[in-house]
């Protein structure tokens, strides 16, 4: 192919602008015109190899000009924004645009991996699964010879190159919702969008190229006297102005989902050289339609024929746009092959543009006249009955050979002529786009008159339009447009009103192919050009048994290549139906899957690029990270694991912060636990069948700590619930579990007991928590709080009182994790920085010391409290020495299964505590074994919390272990072989400091 | 007695007045409640609680569920108030005056800011100036009042805000924005 | 004929024209001593060990559509045996040892490729559970690393390990043995084996009843190219996985601790080799690899709702690529080709049944939630024991459909009884 | 796939959280049958055609419904409103 620019004028070039365009493609700079893709301007330049196809590494070149091209993909930018496997034929150009060739080595003139088209037929569908099985032995052995052979078939498959570095650009979301949608704007979303517009109702209109028209943009014709392109862009304007249209270019309807909700992308900046920093690149829609009309079109398909892939083979639309809209011949002498009227009109008006048309090949004897007319003014010479039978050039084409042909045998005649051409546009027909619909679910049915899949029945509320459903040419079109929007406004309870068709002038063909797909003469013919899948490959599926159509595709892997088989499902399915003597009807055809054209999955992720997930910050977090504590992502909260001095390790502060506690006082932001705020007349009665123990008696003032079951009688959540009034609880629940502990209380408020009054609220946000904890705790609160006597007496354990700090409402309630004399204190959380401030200066004369989330588990553990990694959803209450929290007077959620037999199995893991004999640090993830580093034996069990006790004086840890509460005093060996790690333990009891409650209860 | 200190928003560094772009196609700023209240009516109990709600004055009476609305008070106590007409046999009062911080959004690209994040229908026909509509962010609930076309009230978890905040500045300034 | 490279080269000098069919397709017998109903990969595995272990050869494999229509070729191709509970550990690492042969057990290439296996860890907790794993597997035999985060971070160039991550990396627990394979070529290299050690194949062939003597299953009714058929038989295994409770509600089962969701997956565009291994996201649930082809193969969680479609929704495309690119962001431009959805049959511990019953004559294999694909050989073995002895071989002894109510689930995650959860 | 929230309206299903089968319902508190348990909460019928689900609407107002969808072509027929309010939101 040897394409260059026409001259402009009138009717040639109408999406160039006069703007000259510089860009650099493998290097090289080249010129094009504003208005240009990166394909018509490399048509342009001359330039025919484009890319590499993906097995054979054969040459290629531009097939197509849009979304459905197999051939010409590059790679666009540098560095972090470099973006591999780009379709030349929708890239819009401006300045400095890079893009390079791909798949090639060492460049896509000469690549060395075209020695693969040397094993040729050996090569065939299938050649993976029949070889490197490895040689005869069993094992691993083998495997690892596959191993070997796929590192060198990985690097030479995949098609471009990704980046290692980050995508800099970001990418945004629309949420959308509109009465109808349109997808496409030839002239059948046009006139669908103008009569759902003028209905009044909300509707979106989404077009995939740059400028709204379709195929309008290049068709000769007339619509209400005005050229076709010239009254595209009047009714573009026209709904641009309407405040109820949204119309949308560079938008590509990408996906269906259930429900009408249908997501679009919207290329923002991809065409600018210099985007703004604050407009995302890409946008994702987000539409919720209530109704939809579909107007994608069709796409041609070529036929088949020995040497099709040849760069200089294209498709005839294809040709004829780059002549009308792009100015740009596709070769100095073009022929044109055909099944149908296309190819003529095409060859038409590209000679009008000025393209030198050599030959129309038509495979069909009974051309019309109207038609067979219309190749005096090309002046071309005209084959009918006539086919390719394969093509001239090495690496471009520059001729064909032709044959008469039956149409009805398929077969070629003996006399052969050679023609001279470096162009072939070809023409087998069209194939309507029915893949949003087909992603829903509709299944396509045959339609053997237009030769020709359609989207068949309607699952969701959807209107097809134009040549989509079958309404080919301009007229149909319209009409069809119309009469869509009609039904759609319908759908949207909105008053149909009266359609409005425009008149047109223009041809009025057949777009009906004769139903010929493939020219077979021996020759390798390419069915699926991306994936080098030939027509024999399809035979060799056959032959292997591979008929149904997902084994074809899968067997073959014709249409999973980057454009889906755009252009070549139908073709292929042509000839298995063949292969098998069936219908194409009975041959069926695969589901489409979304999206449509491959989306960028930056775009996919939209806003959340960059911003997975958000950030639960507590009302003290500035002053934790200004202590440059270490913050520690825990689910979505952020919390303080440790607050280190200089030159400490995590361990060595969490030691020193447990011990100043246990010593004297210290001060733990608690403000993530969850908290439920429970009310009503029956909040007693709920709490009490939600809880294991009992919390109708609880009296005012008090808190108890509370476990709930999942129903099948594993624990679920635990807390202390405090009864702050006779009707009016305040809940604390795990950090973890405060979601998913809300959802359980109201399924059964709603569902189960809906006739208890009970009201539940979230409060979590509502109160900071901060626990003050250590023997000299109490004093701290003396000095600050007013209110409320925190004596022993005054404030006994267990014990909820109102009180204020410096003026701030607080809650207070003596509880203890840590096993220490302790309270939490609540507040507003807008006051819990105060708050903070305030209980650290009381405790200054104390020597207060923050701590965190180690020292906080580390006095738990001590005290032989559970916590996340005990609660598991694995371990019930008996397990973990519970069973005492279980009341046997109630039923309660979970107490009928918790009785079930094998949960009292003496062998179940049960907690212990292990402390190390040998001065070893229990790494976190042993095993409890009983054997040797070497030969450990099976594991018995576990160790869940591991710390270093400062008061035992040994590295502990909690412990899940068979018939565990059977075993205190066992000597055993804790295994950690992943850390390289194994030491002798003494199993005790968990209840590692003062058992008898005496410190907390003082 | 001493007075309580002064409430710390947690988007006090955040929202510094500024401006963002040339343009103020969108303005943003927050502010803590005084009072913020969640009254839960009993389903035999909604005509009563909604005719002793009527008798509020200075206050912001949002829906937020069946039987259930948000109170925004001028003054500080309307919790206790409340508490005090409304007793149990007619439903509970909550506290929420600490667990929501108020982000405001206006000017002519405020709904399409709004969005590009929240599934929710802005136009008219389904969410009235006037209106309350419950929503979320992703992960972060939110509660949305409308008080013209153009200006809504955003009632976020106050653990969210930060999250929140970041996200509505980097979406408001692709169409320029006003921090105020 | 058997298949090697020189077998292609022969071949491919005669024109390709002596290939023969992978497998016949036979018309139906009356009678068989074992129906499996379900041509996907369990189905065709248990047929191939029935055959080849069990020496029982007449076996008919039912299939509705065509062979491999269901999960076998709708998955990520993941194979691994990662477990923290010994039950699984123990059958998933069976499964392994049938994987690192399967290529020449079955003379068919299924691009077995043991590239690694790599769970992610976000906090040191989260270190300290998957050294819990990583151990247990140990102590199973099955080899695991716990790497830190530069190890990881030279496994994986693109991976954002950065402290300023949301979820900032601290390591990750390897599986170097576990790997990927070719879904696809799993059927249908159990087919063509199976078939030629006798077992007939019946591909579109749909049952649409059960023949029963009493409370005892003797065999199937079936529809075939549009005719009614009844199929005899000593033994009915069902290895449905997606379509169980559709099937053994025809048996009369009308109930099981099972419910059908959809699980999409997601494949980009091909690209040169950009990720070496299997590599998981810890802070969600995502799972990514490259294929051979260079497509990125990625899936997160199910759509959570009851599903028999194969198609999912918007959210679970959000979620997904969103953790991928939070844990990839060099992967932010590159693009999604393609996405499908396969029906799972999620249990009510996440783990599988493999049982003799519930009805006389009759077999249950299903609940396999998000991990049939690896499970393939080991499930088709010992479904085969199992079928073959009347009673459960030691590696799925406890993979009981009554487990649950006794109150001994195998419950990795510890979610409950909450089958979208697993 | 879009659900009506008996208080919010027309909403994206992904603000639902799903609670599964409809048709099981808890034992009384008094039942202390294993059997019964077990089966409320093993046993699912996970039909390919109409499902009575439980949803509710945690990303609004937390209202509970039970939806009627099918599982084979995710077409809603009915949201109907649970809990103490349903009489009203009816």
């Amino acid at each position: 192919m040897s394409g260059f620019r026409l001259n402009l004028r009138d009717g040639v070039g109408t999406a160039i602008g006069d703007k000259s365009i510089q860009f650099v493609f493998d290097g090289k700079p080249y010129r094009g015109r504003e208005g240009d893709s990166l394909a018509s301007a490399l048509m342009a330049n001359g330039v025919s190899i484009v890319g590499r196809s993906f097995k054979y590494h054969r040459p290629r070149g531009i097939f197509s000009a849009g979304s459905e091209e197999p051939n010409a993909l590059v790679t666009l930018h540098r560095g972090a924004r470099r973006e591999p496997n780009i379709r030349a034929t929708e890239v819009e150009l401006y300045d400095g645009l890079t893009a390079r060739s791909q798949n090639r080595w060492p460049s896509v003139n000469f690549d060395v991996m075209a020695i693969n088209q040397l094993a040729g037929s050996a090569f065939s569908a299938g050649f993976y699964y029949k070889t490197f099985m490895g040689p005869g032995r069993r094992g691993h052995k083998a495997t690892q010879f596959w191993w070997f052979c796929e590192q060198f078939i990985r690097r030479a498959a995949g098609l471009g190159r990704g980046t290692n570095l980050p995508d800099p650009d970001h990418y945004g979301r629309m949420n959308a919702y509109c009465d109808i949608l349109v997808v496409g704007t030839g002239a059948a979303g046009l006139a669908a969008a103008r009569r759902a517009a003028a209905g009044g109702a909300r509707v979106i209109v989404c077009e995939e190229r740059a400028v709204a028209g379709g195929s309008l943009t290049s068709l000769p014709d007339y619509i209400d006297g005005e050229p076709a392109r010239d009254w595209a862009a009047g009714q573009r304007d026209e709904l641009s102005a309407m405040d109820n249209v949204t119309l949308l270019t560079r938008t590509t309807v990408q996906s269906y989902f259930d429900d009408n909700t249908f997501l679009a992308i919207e290329r923002v900046t991809d065409h600018q050289a210099r985007p703004a920093a604050a407009t995302p690149r890409q946008r994702a829609w987000n539409i919720r339609a209530r109704s939809a009309v579909i107007a994608t079109g069709a796409l041609e398909r070529p036929i088949v024929f020995a040497g099709n892939d040849r760069p200089g083979v294209m498709l005839a639309d294809a040709a004829r746009r780059y002549a009308v809209e792009f100015g740009t011949a596709p070769g100095r002498a073009v022929a044109v092959f055909t099944n149908n009227d296309t190819g003529w009109l095409v060859a038409r008006d590209m000679a009008r543009a000025g393209v030198i048309v050599t030959d129309i090949i038509d495979v069909r004897t009974d051309v019309p006249d109207e038609i067979r007319a219309i190749s005096e003014e090309t002046r071309a010479a005209v084959s009918t009955g006539s086919a390719i039978r394969s093509v001239k050039g090495a690496r471009a084409v520059s001729g064909a050979v032709i044959a008469e042909y039956n149409e009805m045998t398929g077969e070629l005649g003996e006399t052969r002529k050679t023609i001279a051409c470096d162009c072939i546009a070809v023409s087998g027909g069209w194939s309507p786009v029915f893949h949003l619909t087909s992603q829903q679910g509709g299944k396509p049915v045959w339609e053997a008159e237009l030769q020709a899949f359609l989207p068949g029945e309607p699952t969701q509320n959807w209107h097809g339009a134009g040549a989509m459903v079958g309404a080919f040419g301009l007229r149909a079109a319209l009409q069809s447009g119309d009469k869509a929007a009609g039904a759609a406004l319908a759908d949207a309870k909105l008053r149909k009103g009266r359609g409005h068709v425009p008149k047109v002038e223009g041809d009025a063909i057949d777009y009906a192919p004769a139903p010929v797909f493939e020219i077979n003469s021996g020759g390798k013919s390419f069915v699926d050009l991306q994936h080098d899948v030939t027509a024999e490959d399809v035979r060799l599926a056959h032959r292997e048994g591979f008929v149904s159509v997902e084994h074809l595709k899968r067997y073959t892997t014709l249409g999973m290549a980057t454009d889906q088989g755009k252009t070549s499902n139908v073709t292929g399915l042509a000839i298995m139906a063949a292969a098998s003597d069936k219908a194409i009807a009975d041959t069926g055809t695969t589901r489409f899957r979304p999206p449509y054209t491959p989306v960028t999955l930056g775009a996919l992720a939209g806003e959340k690029y960059g911003h997975l997930a958000a950030e639960r910050l507590t009302p003290m977090h500035d002053w934790h990270v200004e202590q440059d504590a270490h913050m520690y992502a825990n689910g979505p909260w952020l919390r303080p694991e440790s607050y280190n001095l200089p030159g400490e390790t995590v361990e060595q502060a969490y030691i020193r912060e447990t011990r100043l506690v246990r010593e004297g006082v210290g001060i733990v932001d608690v403000s993530t636990l969850g908290k439920i705020d429970v009310q009503g007349p029956d909040a007693a009665e709920f709490l009490n069948r939600i809880y294991t123990n009992g919390f109708a008696k609880l009296p005012v003032g008090k808190a108890r700590y509370g476990l709930m079951l999942r129903e099948d009688g594993f624990l679920f959540d635990d807390g202390t619930t405090w009864r702050l009034a006779e009707n009016r609880y305040l809940m604390t629940t795990t950090t973890a579990g405060a979601g998913r502990v809300m959802e359980h209380l109201e399924y059964y408020r709603d569902f189960v007991w809906p006739n208890l009054k009970v009201a539940l609220a979230s409060v979590s946000d509502e109160w900071a928590g901060i626990a003050v904890a250590g023997p000299k705790s109490r004093a701290v609160l003396k000095a600050c709080v007013k209110g409320c006597d925190v004596s022993d007496k005054g404030l006994p354990f267990m014990g909820v009182r109102d009180a204020t700090i410096g003026g701030i409402e607080v809650k207070i309630a003596r509880l203890s994790f840590s096993g220490e004399l302790a309270y939490e204190v609540y507040c507003g959380s807008h006051h819990g920085q105060s708050l903070w401030d305030l209980l650290f200066k009381a405790g200054e004369k104390h020597n207060i010391v923050p701590y965190g989330l180690e020292a906080l588990s580390t006095l738990r553990i001590e005290k032989g409290h559970v916590a996340g990694p005990e609660l598991n959803g694995r371990t019930t209450p008996h397990d973990l020495a519970l069973s005492g929290m279980v009341s046997s007077k109630k039923n309660f959620v979970g107490s009928v299964l918790l009785q079930r037999e094998t949960f009292s199995k003496a062998d179940r893991l049960q907690l212990v505590a292990v402390k190390s004999l040998d001065g070893q640090r229990v790494s976190g993830g042993s095993h409890l074994v009983s054997g040797s580093k070497d030969n450990p034996g099976r594991s018995q069990g576990h160790v869940t919390s591991p710390c270093y006790s400062p008061e035992l004086g040994c590295y502990i840890s909690l412990a899940m272990l068979e018939g565990g509460s059977a075993r205190h005093g066992e000597k055993m060996f804790f295994s950690n072989p992943v850390r390289n790690k194994h030491g002798a333990v003494e199993v005790i009891s968990h209840h590692m400091i003062d058992p008898t409650g005496g410190r907390m209860h003082g | 007695m001493v007075d309580a200190p002064e409430k710390q928003s947690p988007l006090r560094d955040l929202a510094m007045p500024r401006q963002i772009g040339t343009e103020a196609n969108v303005e943003l700023t927050e502010r803590l409640c005084d009072s913020l209240v969640q009254v839960q009516a009993w389903p035999n109990s909604v005509g009563k609680v909604e005719k002793i709600l009527k008798t509020l004055k200075r206050c912001v009476t949002m829906p937020s569920g069946p039987g259930r609305w948000l109170i925004e008070g001028e003054e500080e106590g309307l919790e206790e108030g409340l508490r005090r007409e409304l007793t149990d046999d007619l439903g509970a009062v909550t506290g929420l005056t600490h667990a929501r911080v108020v982000i405001s959004i206006s000017g002519p690209r405020a709904t399409r800011v709004l969005a590009s994040g929240i599934a929710l229908d802005f136009d008219e026909s389904n969410f009235a100036v006037g209106s309350t509509q419950l929503a979320h962010h992703h992960e972060i609930g939110l509660t949305i009042h409308r008080l013209a076309e153009d200006q809504f009230d955003l009632y976020v978890f106050t653990s969210l805000s930060r999250s929140f905040w970041q996200w509505i500045e980097k979406a408001s300034a692709e169409y320029g924005c006003r921090i105020v | 004929m058997r298949y090697s490279a020189f077998a292609i080269l022969k071949n491919a000098l005669r024109g390709n024209r002596d290939w023969t069919p992978a497998w016949r397709k036979p018309e139906p017998r009356s009678n068989y001593d074992v129906i499996i109903i379900g041509g996907g990969g369990h189905g065709l595995s248990t047929a191939f060990y029935l055959a080849s272990v069990h020496g029982i050869t007449n076996v008919a494999v039912i299939e509705k559509g065509y062979l491999g229509s269901g999960n076998v070729g709708r998955n990520t191709t993941i194979v691994r045996s990662n477990y923290r509970l010994s039950a699984n550990s123990a059958f998933y690492e069976k499964s392994m040892d049938l994987w690192r042969e399967l290529s020449q057990t079955l003379n068919y290439n299924v691009m077995f490729s043991p590239r690694g296996v790599l769970n992610l860890a976000h906090t040191p907790g989260q270190m300290d559970t998957h050294a819990e794993r990583g151990n247990q597997m140990r102590l199973m035999g099955v080899r695991s690393e716990l790497l830190d985060r530069d190890q990881v971070a030279r496994l994986n160039p693109g991976l954002d390990v950065s402290g300023s991550a949301r979820f900032p990396v601290h390591g990750g627990l390897l599986q170097p043995d576990a790997g990927n394979a070719r879904h696809d070529a799993v059927a249908w290299g159990y087919a063509r084996a199976a078939d030629q050690l006798g077992v007939d194949i019946l591909e579109n062939t749909e049952v649409v009843g059960f023949l029963k003597e009493g409370d005892k299953i003797v065999g199937v009714e079936t529809m075939r190219h549009g005719e009614r058929g009844e199929i005899r038989a000593r033994k009915t295994g069902v290895a449905v996985a997606g379509n169980t409770g559709r099937v053994m509600k025809m048996a009369g089962v009308d109930k099981l601790p099972i419910e059908s969701t959809v699980l999409q997956a997601f494949v980009s565009e091909s690209v040169k080799p950009i990720i070496p291994t299997v590599t998981t996201f810890g802070a969600g649930h995502l799972y990514v690899s490259q294929s051979d082809k260079g497509g990125l193969v990625f899936g997160g969680n199910i759509d959570y709702y009851n599903s028999y479609a194969q198609r999912g929704n918007l959210p679970v495309w959000e979620e997904v690529t969103s953790e991928l690119i939070a844990m990839f962001p060099n992967f932010a431009r590159l693009r999604l080709l393609r996405s499908w959805g396969g029906i799972m049959d999620m249990s009510m511990d996440g783990s599988p049944i493999i049982t003799t019953g519930p009805l006389p004559g009759m077999y249950l294999n299903a609940g396999w939630c998000y991990g049939g694909f690896k499970a393939t050989p080991a499930s088709g073995w010992c479904f085969a024991h199992t079928i073959a002895n009347d009673k459960p071989h030691a590696f799925n002894e406890a993979f009981t459909l009554d487990r649950f109510k006794q109150g001994n689930p195998i419950d990795e995650l510890g979610a409950g009884p909450t089958p979208w959860y697993h | 796939m879009r659900l009506t929230c008996p208080y919010c309206g027309s909403r994206d299903h992904q603000e639902f959280t799903y609670r599964g089968d409809a048709t099981a319902v808890r034992p009384a508190l008094n039942n202390t049958s294993i059997d019964d348990h077990n089966a409320y909460i093993f046993d699912r019928s996970n039909p390919d055609g109409v499902h009575q689900e439980l949803w509710n609407h945690t990303s609004g107002c937390r209202t509970h419904l039970v939806v009627e969808r099918n599982t084979v072509t995710h077409e809603v027929l009915s949201c109907k409103p649970v809990g103490p309010f349903a009489r009203k939101l009816k």
